[in-house]
């Protein structure tokens, strides 16, 4: 069966290593490559069976690990984490195989089990998920392999302001009088609206037009409420000193200007 | 290399259109293919593009940076379905303010703040004015010469006013429910 | 209210995923229309739309949230073009952790070692997090309670999988390491 991938092509200083490991010794100076190419030490005995059609059982134990006692003291801190489950790996091939050396009782102990198997179902279990992984790998990724459609929307328009309704703001206004009441700071009246309403108007048309003739200021074809209410909010803007209303001499134009009218 | 044909290199325009929401040029719309595509062509296809989506519910269009595909504004309102967001509301701290400016205009940010009894914060002033709900009317002959707050034409509008003396009035009893936490102090 | 005809529910429905950025679900769809669209009619709807985008540059396709257009295999090398960088593929590490997640789930970080031989760095982990791919869907009641980990609905669609079970089945391997070995090596 062909399950080996293509994934491990171990370089060193760039050049691909042609001659892979027959055993569970790693050349020294390729250790670090090997380390960042197989997963692990699962990763490298299923290569090690699977290419170089390795009994992993059948390796020169003793040989081995004293390679593997020589990259302990070779190894830097840093890489001394990785390299022990290596290590843990060849004592466990040890393990099995010392165990299987050892003399068996004749069917008499047919609860013992073969120590290689737990070996096996780990072997078998990582390779499922190592083979598994690549099937995941090759399935289209949407965003890298294809692209999604999205078609423009216009979302500035669709971006929503708060509504406010008058009960909203009557609530708010009520919530400002009730506070105003408690900390008595400050008195609160209730004033005529239509006159602040037009000396916010005038203001307006003031600082527009800087100043305007007195006359001009009123709308005669609105009735006499308007005229009064426009005259009443000319007063109470002079007398909050932010128009100035001014007469060159007797029946002369009367103008009214905001006051320090500069900017 | 052989041309595909031009039906075939339609597609691959409408398919480059649908996934971008950036406008392609008529310059990048040429890298996708490996050969010359001319001008000419080009805008002829995407002209036939253009009237093939009519109808539709989204529309081919060319603006400053090239061409997109866009939802046509009629189809805006069912997409608005799926997500049906929560109106934002506006803070206390804005509705109050706007209640001051409205009852009391013109008005300075300190007395907003005597009314409030805190400060009033930049923000808020400025979320108003950009609403183009209040704007400064002129300034307080005072030193540091404040500006004037008043409510505008806009904000009449959008509540659905004509003046401001369609205001809601306070009703006694919303003034005696006031009331009731010390029991008198004018209003 | 009346309703629109079959035709103009079409042209909405094709909007609508037309606009993209996450696949719509059949409850989601039945949220364009101010009236009730039965599940019956808009399966049929939506089965017409998917042909009538036959032989397109893009199809529509159902994945685990439900459906969306996306482009085909063929035309992407088109758009490759315009842009030719690709986000990176997955490390070794990343997707066998991801593999063993999504078979196995729910597993902890423990589960994962245990069966790749090897630490798991958080860094693998917070990947796949980080991509919407996998999370902790609770904790396992043992010691120090370790987070369970399972694949997510964004992982289903961003592989274009319905469910789980559309997940690439696993191969049957075996070993002939006890076969081979004979258990008498020199040592």
């Amino acid at each position: 069966m062909s399950v080996i991938d293509e994934t491990h092509v171990v370089r060193i200083h760039g050049e691909p290593l042609t001659e892979m490991p027959h055993d569970l010794y790693i050349p020294p100076e390729a250790l670090e490559v090997f380390l960042e190419t197989f997963e692990g030490p699962l990763d490298l005995l299923l290569y090690l069976i699977r290419r170089q059609n390795l009994d992993v059982l059948n390796i020169q134990m003793a040989e081995l690990t004293r390679q593997y006692m020589h990259y302990v003291e070779m190894m830097h801190a840093g890489q001394l984490e990785l390299a022990a489950e290596y290590l843990l790996m060849a004592a466990l091939l040890i393990e099995i195989k010392s165990r299987m050396l050892l003399p068996r009782r004749d069917e008499s102990t047919e609860d013992e089990t073969d120590p290689r198997a737990e070996l096996v179902r780990r072997l078998l279990e990582y390779e499922q998920m190592k083979l598994a992984a690549q099937r995941l790998d090759e399935l289209p990724v949407a965003g890298r392999d294809f692209a999604l459609v999205q078609v423009w929307l216009e979302q500035a328009a669709a971006k929503r302001l708060p509504e406010v309704s008058l009960d909203d703001l009557k609530q708010a206004w009520l919530g400002v009088l009730a506070r105003a009441r408690v900390n008595r700071h400050h008195k609160v009246s209730r004033e005529e609206l239509s006159v602040r309403e037009h000396m916010s108007r005038l203001l307006r048309r003031l600082k527009d037009e800087r100043f305007a003739e007195f006359g001009a200021l009123f709308d005669p074809t609105r009735g006499v409420p308007e005229l009064v209410v426009t005259f009443l909010a000319v007063l109470e803007l002079v007398r909050e000193s932010l128009v100035v209303v001014t007469q060159q001499e007797p029946f002369a134009p009367i103008y009214v200007k905001l006051n320090h009218a500069d900017t | 290399m052989q041309t595909p044909n031009l039906k075939e290199i339609k597609l691959v325009l409408e398919t480059a259109l649908l996934v971008g929401q950036e406008p392609l040029s008529l310059h990048e719309l040429k890298k996708l293919f490996d050969f010359e595509l001319g001008t000419d062509i080009l805008r002829k296809l995407l002209e036939e593009l253009r009237q093939d989506w009519t109808g539709r519910g989204v529309e081919l269009v060319s603006v400053a940076s090239g061409w997109r595909f866009q939802v046509r504004a009629e189809y805006q309102k069912h997409l608005d379905r799926l997500n049906p967001e929560k109106p934002p509301r506006y803070s206390r701290a804005v509705m109050e303010t706007l209640a001051i400016i409205a009852y009391k205009q013109p008005v300075t940010r300190g007395d907003i703040e005597d009314i409030r009894g805190v400060t009033v914060s930049s923000q808020v002033i400025k979320t108003l004015e950009e609403r183009g709900w209040i704007d400064a009317v002129g300034h307080r002959d005072v030193p540091g010469r404040p500006a004037l707050f008043a409510t505008t034409r806009q904000m009449l509008d959008d509540l659905g006013l004509r003046s401001l003396e369609e205001l809601p009035q306070m009703e006694q009893t919303d003034v005696n429910l006031l009331a009731t936490s010390n029991g008198h102090g004018e209003l």
